[in-house]
Formats: structure tokens, C-alpha cells, sequence
């Protein structure tokens, strides 16, 4: 083929093998100069894994990859550097407690005589980021900097390296609505100096508003490729999923019953900082409703929903359930007096990775009668035939059923069963973080459909979420919070995304009762 | 007085050179718990190069030769190490206990076997270095100086030098802290980790042989060395896995030692008249307060003790 | 997404995790066994052969049945105590935490158990509890420093060692003998404190320290199997072990459960002393400058065993056996630290166990799935 | 580490008092000897130290080693698997099963075990050094120095050759002594419960101010701890130290130099040793005991049928004669000794005659924790490590 090839990069019939299933089958891209090409799909789909062989970080067993029209061996990340191909990852590649500075420059360093020239590489970033509109401070270290600005250095990170193919795999997922706009902005620009990105997310209206071009997997396999300006968010979502979805969750109008749980001046000291975290918050949240914390990342969500766990302590205040008084109940304490908890890292806190799913699925309850015995043996039937239960009630898919490893399950999946054991423990109060976090639409779906059944059937629940089309979707009640404080409280309807936009950045703010 | 610095500055010595072996190994993700018999090892070549060595060979020559022939055996040792939990993911742990219990039981079955060899009669597992141990030390005065305490300052400056200033130390802690960070920007984890498996077998054999060349001409292998490896590992951690702190730490635990060594030396000490015993747990009891009170914002490298695996994310 | 291959397929024999952990174990002592006999050819290629024999014979060397009975005898009774403390090193493995103070533990059991036998003059059960609660509490001060203080285990375990080594030295110098630095024999002090035999010396020639220690320890064993994997404690022990976050997340204490961990794993080595020194078998030295290896070659044990206690019970037993048979070396010819030699040579190849059995799985998916497409 | 002080060279010759049939021990056999030889098998069990630990077990084993070469018998060693009466009679079984028929076994820890086999291998005859008749008999010890028909027992006085050393160094002039002994076992302790004695009574006797420091070091071996202990006792003043037990001399010796002080050896006569590995003249004197005559002379006796003039006895070795030091087990090297005109030779001399006659007592009693004197200054310190 031509040198003056229309594509910068093309993967042509990759076939990548992990054991036990085939990651991607035979699938074929091609990401021509200058433009923005999203890759939709599922969870599992195959998305990072092409990613990672364009990367070099695995090889594919079947299929070519060609640059500028040649074809290619990229059997390393090295070789991908040497060939302009750089990366964002899902999650981030950053040595916390290295500097930006560190970071940008691991694995490329400027050296004399094996010594770093720190001074070179600083004025190469700040002309960078004065160039792009990336705002960082080189010598931040990264476990003291927001999660956007881990996202510009990583940005960085490519741009230092002069690379002209921009992968960035679901980079939104953690950024808040002015980051988003933000980085939508810096890859347009990146777009118009010639460099060709890769962007992967699943978050349609994103993809819409950037890309050029889209393809779509699904289950490994491709699907197709449309341009952007010829279709719309149904038809790529069905291209996606292989039926129609419903992309803004429906419900209907319901009157909050009592209150369920009760908050009254709580303060919750940070990990991090000397100032507390969380500041004399009061609320209610009450039966059949929704009530939704709004708020950019960072603003004491996380340390609001452990002062309610149990998970922190906190220094002032009363929490009561139910009209029970639990400001000091343990956390079991807490869980069996009816107190379900999404947890906002699934990894770290939603599921003990190594033990089995049927295991994980009674994480809250092995301790209950129905699952032990007085002498404290587990009964394992009980336990299998339980899980069994909620794998097929919930549609929780794994290779073996209920003894699969809950780490081999795909993130989509590990979150059903989440929300399964949770759900299932017939609550009266729903704490969800971020449960939608990372996820396809179709699990989006699925999530906000058994939120809003728990709200139906006179639950209570409280959903921490950092995406305000989600906020604005599913909740009764918005309550805003900045700076450890709740700063207003608004009803979805008679509000719009700018106005809490406003809240949000602390810009504005009005007193709430509880 | 006198006694105390020196004592204190020889304990140092060897501490300082074994913690900043850990401090290597630990920073690229390896936890290095066989310390203690690369010391063995390391001590058991320099000891044979010392025992056959020219002693009217010049005095640099000598100290360079026990240095080489200490570092290579220390090198050479830990590369068990290094194949078996880099390459193979073995529990880093337990190979490192291996390579103590290995370490003193092969140093001893060779020490036995040369003596054998050389003298059916002499079936001990000593080796004298009498003559040519003179040559590692010089007298200032009532002070006895040791080259090996320059080598340890030299080894410390160095660290401090790699671990910061340098291409290699950069890439080092990376693989340490975030191992899939540092493969995605090309840098090869296992190539990284083998080096600072490998030095840390170069200090720790260097402290091996400043360990029993500290006090005396011989030295019996069965008696290895006496856990000053776990007290390195302990300096490490107190140090927080930075040079200038674990310099700091030897020379804190170092006056510990050589203060339960020559107490009896200062009459204040002597008067109190404290059982030996409680001396001898001083060093031991001291680490574990210190550590205690200086453990909760411990920073440890957040990937040690996990083997790499390029396919898990 | 998955495969959804049903859980109900048979399984093949080697998929079988047992049957993995018992071929690797048996792999590492013949490479074991095989690295110990070319060292023994390098020292000397005449005796070589007859010398590994002589390791693996143990006892066997004793050319009377009762002799060799007796002395089968022996090798019980000091693989009891390895057991224990094999035992407390795999439990608190199961917890996530490397007990390497399993030694000190010991110590502290030994110093216990001897102290209220001898100068307090207590029956056998009464210091059995004495070292339990010993051990445990060396243990617990471990549990202390992590839960609360983010002390790493080894060091503060490693340290502990030497403190409890000589704190019970001071300890038990009030009970010795006044010519020697032994405490003074249990036979003669407080016959009472002597473990019962219950008739099993019978079995073993007559040998006096066969006792109720050995079938003790192997029923500990099999109940910590037990607890292991059929309790909602194991459930939570293991939980706390792999993921302490989620652990406390779904209400466990987890704090209580790493200290509880290793109030157990610490009494268990205490108790393994107590097995020990309680037959009369050893007396302990006061002036003994290093803690008993017995701890450390618990961790061999726990790791040739599979991690599994029932695997454990004979990994402690073979690692006895070639101790035990290394005493019977022609000492003319080679150093007796050859068993020692091969015993770490052993415990060295346990670290790829893990990478034995991930081979062999990739073997046997490969051989499946190259069986499946040539179906299609 | 071992039972015993005593350092062991391969090179020297005890210094024995059995000359004559030490010296028969080495000589070619005659013809009617050897037929009796070779059905000797001699076999030596250690105590939980190893044959190399400088030290008693050493010297046995040399001694053994030595006798079984120049006579063509068969000879091996068993170590036992650890320090317990069970492990040292699992040795002795084997020993049995080998067909050994002379058991050596140094050390009073091999009491346990000697009392359950002694009675089931009758015709097997066990030689043990340092099992003294109360380890054997506990509380109901008759002391008759009579034991099981089949087992001789040589145990030593070394209070003796500890007292003289003391006297020795106080009469030599020195006012600041050390006593550094290895491990604190009951022969370690004689010699230096004796050593405190003899400084004592000299120092009364010279009317000198004399203090003495005395610490164990818990261990047959120097190293670098130990060496810091000698280094601050002779840097504080201390002139001459008495390193009791194996090769723990080393400590003392390295911080001996570097000052030029002395040192005094134990069990045999180190001078060779000390003064070869350090500088001449630095080991003033030694306390010795003639244990490898012992095993000497055992062996010989057995060879030539002479073995019931030992069976059934437990010996207390010590001064047989006030005037033919040769003949002693225990003494001082009367060539390498370093005498001054305080203390001469014949100065040495005349103690030992009062020893011996019983004009000086030495009290052999170790119960007390401590050393004590009446007339020097004594620092204990325990175990320094
Ligand atoms: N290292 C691996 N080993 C085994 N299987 C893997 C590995 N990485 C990915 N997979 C499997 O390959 C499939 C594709 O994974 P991939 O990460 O590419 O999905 P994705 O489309 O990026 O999903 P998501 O949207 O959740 O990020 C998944 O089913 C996963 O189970
Ligand atoms: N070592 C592995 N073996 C098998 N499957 C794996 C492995 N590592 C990851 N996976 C699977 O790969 C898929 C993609 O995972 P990935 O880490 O990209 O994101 P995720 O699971 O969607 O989680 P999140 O979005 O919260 O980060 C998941 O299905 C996951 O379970
Ligand atoms: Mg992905
Ligand atoms: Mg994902």
C-alpha cells in the first residue's frame, strides 16, 4: 500500500485468546488521520484488550497491525512509543507518590551521563501544557493532585513522547462534568494539530459530541463501524447490545412516606487533611424516595457515606434508622438494623476478590441462622442454593456459576452481584455510590431500574453520584454538596444541570433545613 | 568513649550497608528476607579470600580483593533469590527464609569440607584470617578505623545519589511502587527488579564481611550472623526505605549495640546495675517502640511482595 | 464474555488441587533429595549413595524392630511440636499474616509450660493452658502492633523472638539445675506434670516420651481443617486475610479478627513447646544464645504441606524424618548440617510450587482446548 | 557450644601428667596388643556441640582420633540430633548397633543417658568425662566414686588450675583482672569460682588493691560484641583477662593487642596459640586439665585388658602429688608459664605443695550465683550477651 495511506493506524482481524475465552475475534479497525474514532461496547466487550495489543502490552494471536499503511510489529509498549502510539489508561498508570514531573518523564527520561535532567523535562511540560490549555503543577505529587489533573498528566505523559495516535481508554469515567467538557475541548484540539485518537467510553452522548467515527464491539466480536453525523444514541446502543435500551431511566410520581433515616449535624474527620471532612450536615431521607448527593468528586461524598456506614467514625452528630438511634452502632450493627450499602470501589470494599461468588453473595448474611449454624459451621447447601437463587433472579453471569472467582467476573457483573446481595437483604435503607460507575449501558439500565423498584416498593434510598444526567434522572431529591457542606437542595424538576453546575463549584449556595 | 563511637560507627557500618540492600531489593518490589545469609555468603568469601590472600600484598589491594570477592558471592546468592520470585513468583517470603536456613548450613558444609581437605585432622568450621585482617584497619589514636566504615558512608552517599538523582533509581521505584505504570512506559520490570535484587546482595555481602570482621580474626560459619540481618531489615523500615533515614536509624541502633556491649565501661551505667540480659534486649525492644510508634505512616513500596505478572492488571 | 462452562464436568485427575499439591510436594523432595545427594557426591562420591539412604532410612538403620519402633517413636514425638508450630504459622498464613514469630511463640510456650511445671509444680493440663495462653499472648502483642499500629509482622515477630528468648531464659534460670544451666527434669521435679501416655509407649517399644501429644496434635490439625473451611470463623478468617477492606466493610472486626488470628497462631506454637518439653524429652538450656529452630522449620512444613493442615501433618513428619535421619551420617565423612542443607534446599523449591501448578493447569487447558477444536 | 572450657589445638600436645602412658598410647603396639585392639571399636558421642567447637568435644575427638589411628582401631563419632538425653541415648543405641564397644561421651549432660543404657548394654564400656556422681545419683549419692560396673567417670577439679591462675596473675603483679568465661557450665564456673579464690588469697596475702571483672560471654566463640566487652575492660584499665571457654580467647586476644594486654588460657597450655595468632608474650600463663591424657590413658587401659582397674569408678582428677607436678591432672605450663620474681617457678611450686597437702583449700562449690571475695573488688556482670 501507499505511504500516504488514509490510515494512520489500522488492526486488521486481530484475534486475541486469553484461557477460556476469546477476547477478541477477528476484529478489524481502522483510524484514519486527524480523527476522532470512538470504540463502543459493553463491558468485556474486548475494548481494552485491542487497546492493550495496539499498545503492546499483549500480543495478539491472529491479524496485522499496519501504521501509515506498513505493517507492524508492536511487540512491547517501547515499540509502540517508537511508533507515535500512546496510551491513556482505564485506570491510570501513575507512581503515586512520584512528582507529575516523575511521571511524565518515567521511561523517557533526559539524562547526562545517567543523570536526571529534571530542568530540560520542566520546561518541555510547561510549554505543553501552556500549549494544550493542561493545567498542572509539575512538582505536585500525584497522591496530593485531583483525579483531572492525574488525567492531564497522563496526557502528558503521551504528548512529551510527541506521539501522534492518542488511545484513551474510557478516560471520563472519573471526571466530573467541567472536567469532561474540558477534555472533550483538549481532544478537539489535539484532533486539529493531526494527531488520531482512539476513545473509548460508554457514555453515548460523550461519543457523540467528540468522535468522528465509531466502531462498536460486542462479546469480542465486530460489529461495525458509523460515522457520528449519520446516526444517533438508539442506534449505537443497539449496535452495542443487540436490542434497544432505555437510556434515561422512567418513573413515576410517588409521596415520600417517614423518614428513614435521620441526620443531624454530622461532622466526619479526613484522612487526608487536618480539617474535617465532612461539616454539621443534617438531612433526611425518607420512604419511596430517592434522595441523590450531588457533587464534583472530592467534596466529602466518600467520608459522608463512611460516616453513615459505619466504615469512619464521626466526631459529632446523631444518625438515626428507622427511628433507631445507630450514631454508634458497629457496622454489622448498622447492616442487619437495615442499612444496605453499595460501596463505591467494589474491588477494595464490595467483594472479597478470592473467595467464590456464592461466598460473596452471602458477605452480608453468613452469619445469619439461615446461613450458619449455632455452632458457627457455614451451611454450604444453604449457602449455593441462595446464591444459585439470586444468580438467575439478578442475570449474574460467570463461567461456573456460583463457585466462579468473584476476580475472574467482568466489572459488570461483580457490580450485579453487589447489588444483588444488597438488594436482596430487603433494606430499608439503599446507600448507592456510584453504582454505575464504569459501566455499559445496558447495566446502567439495569442498575437504575432496581433503584428505582426499591424506591417503588417504600424503600428508602441514598445514591451518591458524581454524574448529574444520572442525578438529574433517577432521584426525588438533589442535595448538593461543596466542601464537606450541603449547600442546596433542589427537585430535579425544577432545576436544570447549569443551575446545580453552580452549586456544585461552590459558586453558589443557599441554607438547608433538614 | 572512644569505644562507644567506634563500636557504634562499626555496627553502623554494617547496618547501614544491609538496609540499603533491602532498601534496593524492597524499592524495585522484591522483599528481600534472606539478607541474613547473603551475609553468611558473603562473609564466607571475603573470609576465604582474607585466609588465602598474600597478607604482604599492598593494604588497598587487600581491602579491594575481600571487597570483589564479598560482592560477588553476595551477587551470585541472591540471584536465587531473584530467579526463584521474579521469574518463578515465588512467595518472597518464604524463599527468603530458605536462603537463611541455606545459607548457613551450605557456608558451613564448604567451610567444613575445604578444612577437611586441607587437613584431615582439622574438621572445625573456622576460618582464620589473622594477618591479613590487619590490613582493613588503621589505628588513629585509641580510635581503630575500619575502611569498611568508609565503604559504608561511600555506599550510603551513592544510594542517595542512585535512588534520586539517577535514570535507574527513578526506574527502580517506579517498578516498586507501580510495576504496570512502569511496564506501559516500556521500562522491563523484570530487568529492573533482577538489579535491585542483585544489589542488594552486593551491600548485603559487604555487610557480611564487615560483620565478622568487626571484632575478630575468625570466624566459625555454624554460627552464621547471628541475626543482623533482621536488625538491617528493621533499620530499613524505621528508616522509612530512604537513604539518609536508614543512616540515621544504623547509627541509633548501632549505639544501642555497642552501648549493651560496653556499658560496663561507664560508671553511671555500671552502678545501675541492670541484669546483662536486659541489655541484650535492648536493641530488640528499642526497634519494636520505635516501630510501634513509627509505623502508622509507614511508606512502604506499594507493590513489594507482589510478583509481577505482565498479564494481570 | 465467559465461557459457561457448567461447574457439574468432571474434572480430571490432575485438575484436582489435591492431587496438584501433593505432586508438587513430592517433586520438591525428590529435586530435594536429589540437589542434597550431588552435594554429597561433591564432598565425597564414595559414601554418597549410602549416605542419602541412610537420611531416608532414619530409623530403619536400628537393625531390631523394637529399636527401630522406639525411635519411629522419637521422630512422632518431635514432629508433634513441629506440627504445632507449622500449624500456627499456616493459620495466620490463611489470615494474611507471615507468622514468622511462630519461633518466639515457642519460646514462650516452652518458658510457660517448664516454669509452672517446674517451680509452681502444676499437673500436665494446667501448663498446657499456661503455654497456650503464653504463646497466644507473644502472638496477640504481634495482632496488637499490626491492628492498631501498622507494624509489619515479621519484624515485630523477628524482634519478639529475641525478647522472649531472653526473657524466658532469666525466666526459667530460677528453675535449674545447680551444676548446669538445664532446667531441672520434669520426672524428677513434678511427676504430675509429665503428659499422659495413655498406653501408646506400648506401641513404640516401650518409649516413655510417646504421649497423648502426638494424636493431640494431629486432632488439631484436622480441627483447624475444620475450622477452616466449614465455620463462618474460618469464613471471616480468611475473609480478613485476602481482603481486610471488605471484610470490615461487611461488618467483621477486623482489627479483632488479626488479633484473634494470632492469639491462635501464637498458641498453637506455645502449645507445640508444651508437647515438647512437658514428655520430658528435652530439658531447656538457660543459657541457650538462639531461639530453637523449630519455628522456622514450621514454615517448611507449612509450605511442603500444601498449606493445607491436613498436608501439613505429614510434610512435618518427612521433614522430621530426614532430620532425625541425618543423625545417622557417617560423620567421618560428611558435615552433619547436610540435612539441614537439604531441608532448605526443600523449602527453597516450595517457592515454585505455585508456579508448578499454574504450568500444570495451563498444560491440562491447552490439552482441553486443543481437544475441544478439533471437535468443531 | 559444650559442656567444657577447654580449647582444643591439633597441634599441641596436652601437657599431661600420664606421660608415660600417653606417651605408650602413640607408640607402635606390640604384636600380642594389636589382636586385642582391633576388636576395640571406640566410638565418641558428642554432647550438643559439634567436634569442632574448640572445645571439649574437640579435644575428646582428637584424642580418640589420635589413639584409634596409631593402634588400627576402628573409631567413629555421633552427633546427636539435638541437646536431650532422648537424642544422646538414640546415639548411644546406634553406637550399640554399629557394634561399638567403647562408648566416649564428654560432658556431664550425657548423665540422663548413661543412666538408661548403662544397665542394657553391660558388655559395652563407657568412658565419660565430667559426669560427676551426682549427676548420676542426684540427691542419694552415696559419694563412694563408684558408679554403674561398666562405666568409668573422669570428672575435674578445675577450681584447682582456676585458683592457681588467679593466685598466679596477682603475684605476677597485676592489680585489674578479667574473668571472660563462655557459656556459664558447671566447669566454666569451677574455674571461675577458683580463679576469684586464688586472686583473693593472693591479693590478701600481698596486701594489693585488686579488683576483678567477671562476666560470661554465652557463647565458645568471639565476635565483634564480645570484643567491644574486652576492648572497654582493657581500655578501662584491665590488665590480664582469663579466657575460659573455647574459642571465645579470640575476643579477648584482639582487644588484648591493641593495648598489649594479657591474657591467660584454659584447659591446655594456649601460649602456642595465642601468642602465634597475636603477639609473643601475650599469654601470661594457662589454666590446664589433662583431659586428652585421659582419654589416653582410658584407652590404653582398655587395650591392654587393664579396664577393670577403672570400671565402676568416678575419679575426681585433680593434684596427686605436691612435689611431682607431673603426675597432676590439673596445673599451670611450667615452660611457657611467663615467671617474674613474684612469682617464680618455684613460687608455683610451693602452691601446688600446699594444694596438694590441703594447707589451701579451694572450695569447689558453685551453687552461688555469684562469685564472692573478701579481698579484691569483684564487678559481676553476668552474661554480656
Ligand atoms: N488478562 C486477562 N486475562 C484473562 N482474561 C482477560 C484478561 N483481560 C481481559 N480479559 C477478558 O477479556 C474480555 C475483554 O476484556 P476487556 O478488558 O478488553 O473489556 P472492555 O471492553 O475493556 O470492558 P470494560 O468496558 O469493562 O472496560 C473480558 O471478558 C475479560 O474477562
Ligand atoms: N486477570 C484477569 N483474569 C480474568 N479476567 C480479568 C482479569 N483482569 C481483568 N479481568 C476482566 O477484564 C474485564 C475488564 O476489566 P477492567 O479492569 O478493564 O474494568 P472493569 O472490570 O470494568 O472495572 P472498572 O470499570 O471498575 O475499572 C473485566 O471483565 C474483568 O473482570
Ligand atoms: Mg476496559
Ligand atoms: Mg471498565
Amino acid at each position: 500500500m501507499a505511504d500516504n495511506s488514509e490510515y494512520a493506524i489500522e488492526m486488521l482481524g486481530i484475534t486475541k485468546r486469553f484461557p477460556g475465552i476469546i477476547a477478541n475475534d477477528n476484529v478489524t479497525i481502522q483510524l484514519k488521520k486527524g480523527e476522532i474514532h470512538a470504540l463502543l461496547g459493553e463491558n468485556g466487550a474486548g475494548k481494552s484488550t485491542l487497546m492493550s495489543v495496539l499498545f503492546g502490552l499483549y500480543q495478539a494471536e491472529e491479524g496485522v497491525i499496519k501504521k501509515d499503511g506498513k505493517e507492524v510489529q508492536i511487540n512491547n509498549p517501547n515499540d509502540a512509543n517508537d511508533l507515535g502510539i500512546g496510551m491513556v489508561h482505564q485506570h491510570f498508570k501513575l507512581v503515586q507518590c512520584f512528582s507529575v514531573l516523575d511521571n511524565i518523564i518515567l521511561g523517557d527520561e533526559t539524562v547526562k551521563h545517567g543523570f536526571l535532567q529534571k530542568d530540560v523535562a520542566r520546561k518541555k511540560i510547561l510549554e505543553l501544557s501552556e500549549k494544550y490549555g493542561l493545567k498542572v503543577d509539575p512538582d505536585a505529587k500525584i497522591e496530593d493532585i485531583t483525579v483531572g489533573m492525574q488525567q492531564r498528566t497522563e496526557i502528558l505523559k503521551m504528548l512529551y513522547r510527541d506521539n501522534e495516535i492518542l488511545i484513551f481508554d474510557e478516560p471520563t469515567a472519573v471526571l466530573t462534568p467541567a472536567e469532561i467538557d474540558e477534555l472533550m475541548q483538549i481532544m478537539k484540539n489535539l484532533a486539529k494539530e493531526g494527531k488520531s485518537i482512539l476513545f473509548i467510553s460508554h457514555k453515548l452522548a460523550e461519543i457523540m459530541a467528540v468522535a468522528d467515527r465509531c466502531s462498536v464491539l460486542r462479546r469480542g466480536k465486530y460489529i461495525g463501524t458509523v460515522n457520528i453525523s449519520e446516526t444517533n444514541q438508539e442506534e449505537l446502543s443497539r449496535m452495542m447490545i443487540g436490542r434497544d435500551v432505555q437510556l434515561v431511566a422512567t418513573k413515576e410520581d410517588k409521596e415520600p412516606g417517614k423518614v428513614i433515616l435521620h441526620v443531624e449535624n454530622m461532622t466526619v474527620p479526613s484522612k487526608l487533611h487536618h480539617n474535617n471532612a465532612v461539616k454539621n450536615v443534617s438531612f433526611d431521607v425518607r420512604e419511596g424516595e430517592i434522595v441523590c448527593i450531588a457533587g464534583i468528586d472530592g467534596n466529602g461524598q466518600t467520608e459522608l457515606v463512611y460516616g453513615l456506614s459505619g466504615l469512619e467514625n464521626i466526631t459529632t452528630g446523631k444518625i438515626e434508622l428507622s427511628g433507631k438511634d445507630i450514631t454508634h452502632a458497629s457496622i454489622r450493627e448498622r447492616s442487619t438494623s437495615g442499612m444496605s450499602h453499595i460501596p463505591e470501589d467494589r474491588h477494595k470494599h464490595g467483594l472479597v476478590l478470592d473467595y467464590s461468588l456464592a461466598y460473596n453473595l452471602v458477605l452480608q448474611r453468613y452469619f445469619e441462622p439461615e446461613f450458619s449454624t449455632g455452632a458457627g459451621f457455614l451451611k454450604k447447601n444453604e449457602i449455593n442454593k441462595y446464591a444459585d437463587k439470586l444468580i438467575d433472579q439478578y442475570d449474574i453471569r460467570s463461567s461456573q456459576g456460583a463457585v466462579t472467582l468473584a476476580r475472574s467476573m467482568s466489572g459488570g457483573n461483580q457490580q450485579k452481584a453487589i447489588i444483588a446481595r444488597e438488594i436482596d437483604k430487603n433494606p430499608d435503607l439503599l446507600i448507592a455510590v456510584q453504582p454505575t460507575r464504569g459501566l455499559d449501558v445496558g447495566a446502567i439500565e439495569y442498575i437504575h431500574k432496581q433503584l428505582i423498584a426499591q424506591r417503588d416498593s417504600g424503600h428508602a434510598v441514598l445514591l451518591v453520584s458524581l454524574e448529574l444526567e444520572e442525578v438529574m434522572s433517577i432521584s426525588d431529591r438533589i442535595l448538593v454538596m461543596y466542601e464537606g457542606e450541603i449547600v442546596g437542595e433542589f427537585e430535579p424538576k425544577k432545576t436544570t444541570p447549569e443551575e446545580l453546575g453552580l452549586y456544585m463549584a461552590g459558586a453558589k449556595r443557599k441554607e438547608v433545613g433538614a | 568513649m572512644v569505644l562507644l563511637l567506634q563500636y557504634t560507627l562499626l555496627f553502623a557500618s554494617v547496618l547501614i550497608l544491609v538496609a540499603l540492600g533491602g532498601c534496593f531489593s524492597e524499592h524495585s518490589g522484591v522483599i528481600n528476607l534472606g539478607l541474613e545469609g547473603i551475609m553468611v555468603i558473603g562473609a564466607l568469601g571475603g573470609a576465604l579470600t582474607l585466609k588465602y590472600i598474600n597478607p604482604s600484598l599492598p593494604k588497598l589491594l587487600i581491602v579491594l580483593a575481600v571487597l570483589g570477592t564479598s560482592i560477588l558471592c553476595g551477587v551470585i546468592y541472591s540471584m536465587l533469590l531473584a530467579f526463584a520470585c521474579i521469574n518463578f513468583k515465588a512467595d518472597q517470603t518464604l524463599v527468603g527464609t530458605a536462603l537463611n536456613m541455606l545459607a548457613a548450613a551450605a557456608a558451613t558444609v564448604i567451610v567444613k569440607s575445604i578444612n577437611i581437605a586441607e587437613n584431615p585432622d582439622n574438621v572445625s568450621s573456622t576460618v582464620q584470617y589473622v594477618t591479613s585482617k590487619k590490613a582493613l584497619v588503621v589505628n588513629i589514636g585509641k580510635f581503630q578505623f575500619n575502611w569498611f566504615m568508609l565503604v559504608a558512608l561511600i555506599a550510603l552517599i551513592a544510594s542517595y545519589i542512585v535512588l534520586y538523582k539517577t535514570r535507574f533509581g527513578l526506574r527502580l521505584m517506579a517498578c516498586g511502587e507501580h510495576p504496570q505504570a512502569a511496564d506501559s512506559v516500556g521500562i522491563n520490570v523484570y530487568t529492573m527488579r533482577w538489579a535491585g535484587v542483585l544489589i542488594s546482595g552486593l551491600l548485603a555481602g559487604i555487610g557480611g564481611i564487615v560483620y565478622i570482621t568487626a571484632g575478630v580474626s575468625e570466624w566459625k560459619f555454624e554460627n552464621g550472623v547471628a541475626g543482623f540481618g533482621f536488625l538491617a531489615l528493621a533499620v530499613m523500615i524505621f528508616g522509612q526505605w530512604k537513604p539518609v533515614n536508614i543512616g540515621l536509624a544504623a547509627l541509633l541502633f548501632g549505639f544501642f549495640r555497642a552501648l549493651s556491649n560496653v556499658y560496663s565501661g561507664f560508671d553511671f551505667l555500671a552502678a545501675l546495675n541492670i541484669p546483662g540480659s536486659v541489655y541484650n534486649m535492648m536493641p530488640y525492644i528499642i526497634s519494636l517502640i520505635v516501630l510501634a510508634l513509627t509505623s502508622a505512616n509507614s511508606r512502604a513500596p506499594k507493590a513489594e511482595g507482589i510478583p509481577y505478572d505482565k498479564g494481570s492488571r | 464474555m465467559s465461557a459457561e462452562n457448567k461447574s457439574t464436568e468432571k474434572i480430571s485427575f490432575f485438575a484436582r488441587p489435591a492431587v496438584q499439591s501433593i505432586l508438587a510436594s513430592l517433586l520438591c523432595i525428590v529435586f530435594g533429595l536429589l540437589i542434597g545427594y550431588i552435594a554429597l557426591l561433591f564432598i565425597n562420591a564414595k559414601g554418597a549413595t549410602e549416605a542419602i539412604i541412610t537420611i531416608i532410612k532414619n530409623y530403619f538403620t536400628y537393625p531390631t524392630k523394637a529399636a527401630a519402633l522406639k525411635y519411629f517413636g522419637n521422630t512422632l514425638v518431635k514432629a508433634a511440636p513441629l506440627l504445632m508450630c507449622a500449624l500456627s504459622i499456616q493459620f495466620c498464613y490463611q489470615a494474611g499474616l507471615f507468622n514468622i514469630g511462630a519461633a518466639g511463640q515457642y519460646v514462650a510456650g516452652a518458658g510457660a509450660s517448664l516454669f509452672c511445671a517446674l517451680k509452681l509444680g502444676l499437673p500436665w493440663y494446667v501448663c498446657l493452658i499456661a503455654a497456650f495462653v503464653a504463646g497466644g499472648i507473644f502472638g496477640v502483642v504481634v495482632g496488637i502492633l499490626k491492628a492498631y499500629l501498622n507494624v509489619n509482622e515479621v519484624i515485630s515477630g523477628i524482634m519478639l523472638n529475641w525478647i522472649g528468648l531472653y526473657t524466658v531464659n532469666m525466666l526459667l534460670s530460677g528453675v535449674k539445675e545447680t551444676a548446669s544451666p538445664y532446667t531441672v527434669t520434669l520426672a524428677s521435679t513434678n511427676k504430675a506434670a509429665v503428659l499422659p501416655s495413655i498406653g501408646l509407649e506400648k506401641l513404640f517399644s516401650n518409649n516413655k516420651y510417646v504421649t497423648i501429644a502426638i494424636p493431640l496434635a494431629i486432632l488439631i490439625a484436622v480441627l483447624l481443617k475444620v475450622i477452616l473451611s466449614m465455620t463462618v470463623f474460618g469464613y471471616e478468617i480468611k475473609a480478613t486475610g485476602i481482603a481486610k477492606d471488605a471484610a470490615k466493610y461487611s461488618g467483621m472486626k477486623e482489627k479483632r479478627n488479626i488479633i484473634l488470628t494470632l492469639f491462635i497462631g501464637g498458641a498453637l506454637a506455645g502449645l507445640g513447646a508444651a508437647f515438647l518439653y512437658l514428655t520430658g524429652y528435652e530439658q531447656w538450656s538457660v543459657t541457650q544464645s538462639s531461639v530453637p529452630g523449630m519455628g522456622f522449620n514450621g514454615i517448611a512444613a507449612t509450605f511442603l504441606g500444601g498449606l493445607d493442615p491436613i498436608g501439613t501433618i505429614f510434610a512435618s513428619y518427612f521433614i522430621q524424618h530426614i532430620t532425625s535421619g541425618g543423625s545417622y551420617l557417617d560423620k567421618n565423612i560428611y558435615p552433619s548440617q547436610i540435612s539441614d542443607f537439604i531441608s532448605a534446599i526443600i523449602i527453597y523449591l516450595c517457592g515454585f510450587v505455585l508456579f508448578f501448578k499454574y504450568f500444570l493447569n495451563s498444560r491440562i487447558r491447552n490439552k482441553k482446548n486443543n481437544a475441544e477444536g478439533g471437535n468443531k | 557450644g559444650s559442656n567444657n572450657a577447654g580449647t582444643a589445638t591439633t597441634s599441641e600436645p596436652a601437657q599431661t601428667t600420664e606421660t608415660t602412658e600417653a606417651a605408650d598410647a602413640t607408640e607402635a603396639p606390640a604384636a600380642e596388643e594389636t589382636a586385642a585392639a582391633t576388636d576395640m571399636r571406640v566410638a565418641m558421642i558428642t554432647d550438643y556441640g559439634d567436634i569442632t567447637d574448640q572445645s571439649f568435644n574437640q579435644s575428646t575427638y582428637e584424642a580418640c582420633k589420635a589413639f584409634s589411628e596409631a593402634n588400627g582401631c576402628d573409631f567413629t563419632y555421633y552427633k546427636p540430633e539435638g541437646d536431650s538425653d532422648a537424642e544422646r541415648v538414640a546415639m548411644i543405641d546406634k553406637a550399640v548397633a554399629d557394634n561399638y564397644n567403647v562408648i566416649v561421651m564428654p560432658g556431664y549432660a550425657f548423665a540422663g543417658a548413661i543412666k538408661e543404657t548403662a544397665d542394657m548394654y553391660p558388655d559395652v564400656k563407657f568412658v565419660a568425662l565430667d559426669v560427676s556422681e551426682y549427676d548420676l545419683e542426684g540427691d542419694d549419692s552415696d559419694f563412694n566414686n563408684e558408679t554403674y560396673a561398666n562405666v568409668f567417670s573422669a570428672v575435674y577439679q578445675e577450681e584447682l588450675p582456676g585458683y592457681m591462675a588467679g593466685y598466679a596473675a596477682v603475684k605476677m603483679g597485676f592489680t585489674k583482672l578479667g574473668f571472660l568465661g563462655g557459656m556459664a557450665v558447671p566447669a566454666v564456673i569451677r574455674y571461675g569460682y577458683g580463679f576469684v579464690q586464688g586472686a583473693d588469697a593472693a591479693a590478701k596475702e600481698v596486701g594489693a588493691d585488686v579488683t576483678l571483672n567477671y562476666a560470661y560471654g554465652n557463647q565458645f566463640y568471639g565476635d565483634a560484641d564480645i570484643t567491644a566487652a574486652m576492648d572497654t575492660w582493657y581500655q578501662g584499665g584491665t590488665e590480664v583477662v582469663f579466657a575460659c571457654g573455647g574459642g571465645i580467647f579470640t575476643s579477648a586476644g584482639e582487644a588484648a593487642a591493641k593495648v598489649g594486654g594479657k591474657v591467660i588460657g584454659v584447659d591446655v597450655d594456649q601460649a602456642p596459640t595465642i601468642d602465634g595468632m597475636y603477639e609473643k608474650g601475650m599469654t601470661v600463663t594457662s589454666a590446664m586439665k589433662g583431659l586428652q591424657a585421659t582419654v589416653n590413658t582410658l584407652l590404653s587401659a582398655i587395650r591392654d585388658g587393664q579396664w577393670d582397674k577403672f570400671a565402676g569408678k568416678i575419679e575426681n582428677l585433680g593434684l596427686v602429688s605436691g612435689d611431682d607436678t607431673s603426675l597432676n591432672y590439673v596445673g599451670l605450663p611450667e615452660d611457657s608459664t611467663v615467671w617474674n620474681d613474684t612469682f617464680s617457678k618455684d613460687d608455683y611450686l610451693k602452691l601446688v605443695a600446699d594444694m596438694a597437702s590441703g594447707t589451701i583449700k579451694v572450695s569447689n562449690d558453685t551453687s552461688a550465683e555469684k562469685p564472692s571475695a573478701e579481698n579484691i573488688k569483684v564487678n559481676f556482670q553476668g552474661n554480656i550477651k
